[in-house]
């Protein structure tokens, strides 16, 4: 009896993920509206599995809800704006393009779900995603071990691509990223000692702050101190005040937008006059809003500046604002040159398996991304410079370019 | 009592019930097994479910059975995901000689990490437990809330275990015959122990902490062991979860992690363990079913279908205050699922919980 | 009233304790041997549960000492001086109640089940050390192995269980609550619930029964049955027994000495004719106002 | 040595505020002997309140001291009226159910209230954090040395708003008629209610009170911490729990001393503790396994291992009187 009972619950769990497997949920995007009506067709069923015969599909995870959907969103919006102009180019290999995109809620284990729904439901030919660097590690394997080509967006921690040969990213990495605020600082500023307030719950600021530390010493700087915040906190005068007895010339907070307004109040309330300095994760419209004019004098690396200008970069800014209302920010381009790069690859490739397309990805050289020419290293890491922007009467300006 | 129920089974030699019911769940393991192996998603999904099933019933051992109340299960579950990651990565290309072939030895090292990730869990359960002496009701659900933050802090501040970034590259050994053996175990341990003199005593516990006292049950002590080997399942709920996952980072074991716990063992009944594993299956697909029902309706607007994530947690919430307003007892109270159910499922079993 | 000769079983010695300001037992004497049936009576807050209380463990007393079969038991754990042999009721019915009546008698079985380490051993090591750690340690070793016995369903287990259930049937019976067997305590009729608090306490083994009210709410009839019940029990079980009752009729209709308490101080002790004529305890324990009534329905009983 | 003003006024500010919340909690548990689980969300919801009402007044009146007493004391009411609502339709059904039903209801709404503000639906404000409006105009009041220390005039005012309501509930609780009814209620409801006491009323009331001063701490908060968002009030809340266990639950002055000792804690654990955990560390030769030294990155850690210790060391908290349970 007792048997029998476990063997039913067991059973009855069974069941239940199969019958869920029978309504896969899915998320189209809706980018061949008006090119392909057939395709919208499918697409407004909600039908899910491999694509017919003349559409390639092209898998995309993000986070579009929880606190970080502004990266995903953004990320989406390049994604699905570089894939329009693909398809009225006339898609590749003479099939049009589709993307499906799932929502992981900024957690790791829902993007190794995400991705184990594209390869093995919807046998995608390329994955693009995701922005957070942990979020990338979990889908890294398991589109390794299906010889999925994944390219990665924006994930600059250095793991992602060293998972394996299938792993691609369009962006530098923190290492690099790090290196060209500490050469800026030094070089530009002339600043001689620095401190660092970092964001102990992220894996990107601790990235960016060994290596700025590393460098900025190398360089014949001072690092005087380093302090840390947790993601959300909203005082950070301790440490501040900590900061604030170091005397540093300037102050490194490779941070996210989000906690970087209110560290530079409080810093200017505390009587902090340096020059605050920081990373790509500043990258947002709303950080003056939050930051008003404590931000006034301040640099961050980023990956490419609205100011640039090509006439590529200011041709994908039009496009970009006449469908979404607005310029795009650094999200959205490393999504559009991701996608690119992937369309392009595949172009180039022999035939759409996985490793053909492999192979095309790891010989791009010399692409013109909107976000830096790319050129794929021997390590699957994009090699391109970072631009210097300043934060003024909260506007950003372009100051300067940092080479590798 | 078994021994009650002894009739039904008078052709099974004594020494065969114990490991009988295991014997039996692994041929239909090894059929589900086979049976799942061109479907990734589908294993990856029941992964999910059996974790959360390990769970829900491992916490319900604290607070349904013996009437505490943990909100730092995650915590346990960090633990245990932690040292059975960082184990399995130390010792990735380690090859058991005796065994036959190198999956057969991987096997074997991922059940080893999976046991050593549960037993210091069960050491974090034990310290955990020290409080439950002098701690009642709310005061000790805070102080395990205090624990599972501690133990996250601590894990965001160590080199070892990857900081922020937590452990990734973690070998994927989990299979769904894995999961399922082991929630089959959680869910057996869970049965016999209540059905046990341990078990009683526990119940009694939840039910009157001073007369159980009084009739020789050492509270203190059952409370600590109850937190021990509620903290041993999710130990090894962790260690599944960071063999199939392949990351894992302290974002995955916050409070909200706890408190979808302590929904689905609330909703199921605090003290039922078929409650708890429905619920459990239950909130689990919830969302995706959510999803796809939202992404039928919707045709091309997915915004709904995005959403379910966002509004699950407030949903969850309303849905607590709900249950407490119309049914505090959850689904099935203390009961099991064949006490409430009809009668022509059950034809005993009284007296039997 | 020493009948029997030796060690008393229960033995307070000049016990007082004090909550802050407040003296709730000064002075407090009492032994109990074996075959002894005892009575504490006093008004209302006059300190006898809290004499209960400090008996079985659930408070320390401030000065004085609790001796348990010859060990002093001063800051013990109450399940510890109830595996020495003390077992209780309470005066607002602590039953367990959403477990069935046998579930409640079985719970204080527990102790039967020492799988590793034996009972008796343990006891003489309990006797013989202060290093409480060590047989605490011996005990979770017990329980550990116990898990085992529990989850593989050794056939060891599975005798104990059926030795237990047993028991507990066979306690069911003695006191009457067989057919109740399946029935959670809860919903018992009161009486019942009472006498299932009773069965339950006689399943740890006890060597001395203390009972706190156990005929409060219990109509003419079912005090009747209960006098003649604990009087069975004491045969049977071979127990001392310590009764704390209102009912003046109930307690000197059984006891063989009782104590008064009055504001935590012991007034009078002796046998019910002794205690039933002194002044002191009647203007205590009745008011003033009911002493001459008292006193008439005194004479007229004897 | 200015370093050492600066981290106290940090300290006291930060314990100014965890102490306005504390007193909620307190008072709370004082009638009910309930955590409120939900009183830091009553707080954050408060504080969007403020800013809502702020954005109608615009950028010219929000800083006037008519404009500053309006979003005081509208969002005061409205939480007001919030904690009403909470406990007429969550809490009081469940008064007589175990205390873990109201635990759980409470954890319930806490989750409803501070995820359901993460939604961007209606009028719900979506996950971003945004800056609180400045309705204190920001000015230097006494400068220390060249810009050493800084103390602001919003952080003086702030001050005394936290002490005239601490002051104000003080007096409510200890010199009024209504203060009586509330601790008779804390003694014991049933009794007060037997007593003639309107127990639902006093409760009820103490609900509001404790969420329109969570609403005025909540402002404060926002003024001193310049950002609103939906999370903010979950670990504010926790904080003051614990300050509020620390000082004894249910104790006034207890929440107020146990909120100010957490909050200079936890400055000095940031401002000091990375020397002394570097020094541990060496010899205790921390470093191999790679553990952290920076003060800051503990802060977290630090209010729950206060907690934990106090709770092992004294259950009933500073200021607390032991209670014996009745057998």
């Amino acid at each position: 009896m007792r048997v029998l009972r476990f063997a039913v619950v067991a059973l009855m769990a069974l069941g239940c993920a199969t019958a869920c497997e029978e309504r896969p949920k899915t998320q189209e995007s809706e980018t061949t509206q008006g090119t392909g009506a057939a395709t919208g067709a499918i697409a407004a069923s909600g039908e899910t599995g491999p694509a017919d015969a003349n559409t390639i599909l092209i898998g995309e995870v993000g986070s579009l809800t929880g606190p970080e959907a502004t990266f995903g969103v953004s990320t989406r919006n390049g994604i699905d704006l570089a894939i329009q102009q693909e398809n009225a180019a006339g898609g590749v290999k003479g099939k049009k393009l589709k993307v499906r995109v799932y929502d992981d809620q900024s957690k790791p284990e829902e993007a190794a779900n995400a991705v184990t729904r594209l390869i093995s439901q919807d046998r995608v030919a390329v994955i693009l995603g995701e922005v957070a660097s942990s979020n990338s590690l979990a889908m890294a394997p398991k589109a390794q071990a299906a010889q999925t080509p994944m390219i990665t967006p924006s994930s600059t921690n250095e793991k992602v691509t060293q998972v394996g040969d299938y792993i691609f990213r369009v962006c530098f990495i923190d290492a690099f990223q790090g290196y060209a605020m500490a050469k800026f600082a030094h070089d530009t500023l002339k600043v001689k000692t620095a401190a660092i307030l970092k964001d102990q719950k992220s894996d990107y600021s601790l990235g960016l702050t060994k290596v700025f530390n590393t460098k900025f010493t190398e360089f014949g700087g001072k690092i005087v101190t380093i302090e840390a915040y947790s993601k959300g906190d909203t005082d950070f005068r301790a440490q501040l005040t900590a900061i604030k007895s170091a005397k540093p010339e300037a102050l490194y907070i490779p941070g996210y937008y989000t906690d970087i307004g209110v560290i530079a109040r409080q810093a200017r309330e505390l009587g902090i006059k340096t020059i605050l300095l920081g990373g790509d994760g500043w990258e947002s419209p709303t950080l003056t809003e939050l930051g008003g004019s404590a931000l006034d004098g301040s640099y961050y690396t980023n990956h490419y500046s609205p100011e640039d200008p090509s006439p590529h970069v200011q041709q994908f800014i039009a496009e970009y604002r006449k469908v979404y209302g607005a310029v795009p920010d650094s999200l959205a381009a490393l999504g559009y040159d991701a996608a690119r790069v992937a369309v392009d690859a595949m172009r180039r490739a022999k035939d759409l398996t996985g490793p053909s397309i492999r192979d095309a990805i790891a010989q791009t050289k010399a692409f013109p991304g909107v976000a830096g020419t790319i050129s794929i290293d021997e390590n699957r890491n994009a090699v391109k410079p970072a631009v210097v922007l300043k934060v003024e009467d909260g506007k950003t300006k372009f100051v300067t370019t940092v080479s590798p | 009592m078994e021994s009650v129920a002894a009739p039904r089974f008078s052709g099974v030699p004594g020494w065969l019930r114990g490991p009988l019911p295991i014997l039996l769940s692994l041929p239909i393991l090894a059929l589900a097994q086979w049976a799942t192996a061109q479907a990734p998603f589908l294993v990856y999904i029941a992964s999910i479910v059996g974790v959360n099933v390990i769970l829900a019933v491992s916490l319900n051992i604290v607070n349904g059975m013996t009437g505490q109340f943990s909100i730092g299960h995650a915590g346990f579950m960090a633990v245990g995901a932690y040292i059975a990651g960082k184990f399995s990565l130390e010792t990735k290309d380690v090859y058991l000689p005796f065994m036959q072939s190198v999956a057969a030895s991987d096997q074997l090292m991922f059940v080893f990490a999976l046991l050593l990730g549960g037993a210091v869990a069960a050491v974090f359960g034990f310290l955990v437990g020290l409080p439950s002496l002098r701690l009642k009701g709310d005061y000790l659900a805070i102080v395990t809330l205090g624990f599972g933050e501690i133990i996250r802090v601590i894990v965001q501040n160590t080199e070892m275990f990857g900081r922020a970034l937590g452990l990734s590259g973690i070998p994927q050994r989990s299979s769904i015959f894995m999961v399922m053996f082991w929630v089959f175990l959680t869910i057996l341990a869970a049965r016999r122990i209540a059905s046990s003199a341990h078990g009683r005593s526990l119940l009694a516990i939840r039910e009157d902490e001073i007369a159980a006292e009084a009739m020789g049950v050492n509270t203190t002590a059952y409370k600590v062991r109850a937190f021990v080997i509620s903290a041993f399942f999710a130990g090894v709920a962790g260690g599944l979860f960071a063999h199939f996952v392949g990351i894992i980072n302290p974002g995955s074991f916050t409070f909200v992690k706890s408190m979808e716990i302590v929904v689905m063992i609330v909703a199921g009944g605090l003290g039922s363990t078929t409650g708890s594993i429905v619920a459990a299956v239950f909130l689990t697909l919830l969302p995706e079913a959510l999803r796809s029902i939202f992404t039928q309706l919707g045709g091309g607007d997915q915004t709904l279908a995005q959403r379910v994530d966002q509004i699950r947690m407030p949903i969850y919430g309303m849905l607590l205050v709900a249950l407490m307003l119309l049914r505090p007892q959850g689904l099935f109270g203390t009961k099991e699922i064949w006490d409430v159910a009809p009668k022509w499922l059950s034809r005993r079993r009284k007296g039997m919980r | 009233m020493n009948l029997v000769p030796g060690e008393p079983l229960l033995h307070a010695k000049s016990v007082s304790i004090q909550f802050g300001g407040l003296r709730a037992l000064t002075d407090f004497n009492l032994e109990i041997h074996k075959g002894d049936l005892k009575g504490l009576i006093g008004p209302n807050g006059a300190g006898k549960t809290t004499a209960f209380n400090v008996l079985t463990g659930v408070y320390r007393p401030t000065s004085g000492d609790v001796f348990v079969s010859g060990n002093r038991i001063n800051g013990r754990k109450p399940h510890q001086i109830n595996r020495l042999g003390v077992a209780r009721t309470f005066q607002n019915i602590r039953l367990f109640k959403e477990l069935t009546a046998i579930d409640n008698v079985k719970v204080a079985c527990l102790s039967e089940s020492y799988s590793v380490v034996r009972r008796e051993t343990l006891d003489r090591l309990e006797r013989g050390t202060s290093a409480l750690w060590f047989t605490n340690a011996l005990h979770a070793l017990n329980n550990y192995v116990d898990w085992w016995r529990a989850l593989l369903l050794t056939p060891g287990f599975l005798r104990e269980e059926a030795e237990v259930t047993k028991k507990a049937e066979g306690l069911l019976e003695t006191m009457g609550l067989l057919h109740r067997r399946d029935e959670e305590a809860r919903n018992l009729p009161y009486g019942e619930q009472r006498r299932l608090e009773i069965a339950r306490a006689l399943a740890t083994n006890p060597k001395v029964l203390l009972l706190d009210e156990p005929a409060a709410g219990m109509n003419t009839r079912e005090k009747a049955d209960l006098m003649v019940l604990i009087r069975e029990l004491r045969e049977k079980f071979s127990l001392g027994i310590l009764v704390i009752e209102h009912d003046m009729k109930l307690v000197m209709g059984i006891c063989e000495h009782i104590t008064v308490l009055d504001h935590g101080e012991t007034i009078a002790a002796g046998g019910p004719a002794e205690v039933r004529t002194n002044p002191k305890v009647i203007e205590a324990y009745l008011g003033e106002s009911f002493a001459a009534a008292h006193a008439a329905a005194a004479g007229s009983g004897a | 040595m200015n370093d050492l003003i600066q981290h106290l006024i940090n300290g006291l500010a930060a314990g100014t505020i965890y102490a306005l919340v504390a007193l909620g909690y307190t008072m709370v548990y004082g009638v009910l002997k309930l955590i409120n689980f939900a009183h830091g969300d009553v707080m954050m919801v408060g504080v969007y309140m403020g800013y809502a009402t702020a954005g109608h007044l615009g950028r010219e009146h929000q800083s006037t001291f008519l404009g500053a007493t309006l979003v005081f004391l509208l969002s005061m009411a409205g939480c007001g009226l919030l904690g009403f609502l909470i406990e007429r339709l969550a809490y009081r059904p469940l008064r007589d159910k175990s205390r873990l039903t109201s635990l759980i209801t409470a954890i319930g709404i806490s989750f409803t209230l501070s995820y359901g503000f993460q939604l961007d639906i209606g009028f719900l404000p979506g996950a971003s954090p945004r800056a609180f409006p400045e309705i204190i105009k920001p000015h230097e009041w006494i400068v220390i040395g060249d810009h050493d220390v800084i103390i602001w005039n919003w952080q003086v005012i702030s001050f005394l708003i936290a002490i005239l309501l601490m002051l104000g509930l003080q007096i409510l609780v200890f010199r009024t008629r209504f203060g009586r009814a509330m601790r008779a209620v804390s003694f014991d409801h049933r009794i007060a209610a037997l007593m003639g006491i309107p127990v639902d009323r006093v409760i009820a009331f103490t609900f509001m009170l404790g969420s329109a001063l969570a609403a005025g701490a909540g402002i404060l908060y926002a003024i001193k911490d310049t950002a609103v968002q939906p999370l903010m009030g979950l670990y504010v809340g926790l904080k003051a729990f614990v300050a509020a266990v620390i000082g004894g639950i249910g104790h006034v002055p207890g929440a107020v001393a146990g909120a100010i000792l957490l909050g200079l804690t936890e400055e000095f654990v940031v401002g000091y503790a990375g020397d002394v955990l570097r020094g541990l560390g060496a010899v205790l030769h921390l470093d191999s396994l790679g553990v952290g030294f920076t003060g800051s990155s503990w802060r977290d850690a630090v209010a729950f291992g206060f907690l934990i210790i106090v709770l092992l060391v004294r259950p009933e908290g500073i200021f607390g009187r032991v209670t014996a349970e009745k057998v």
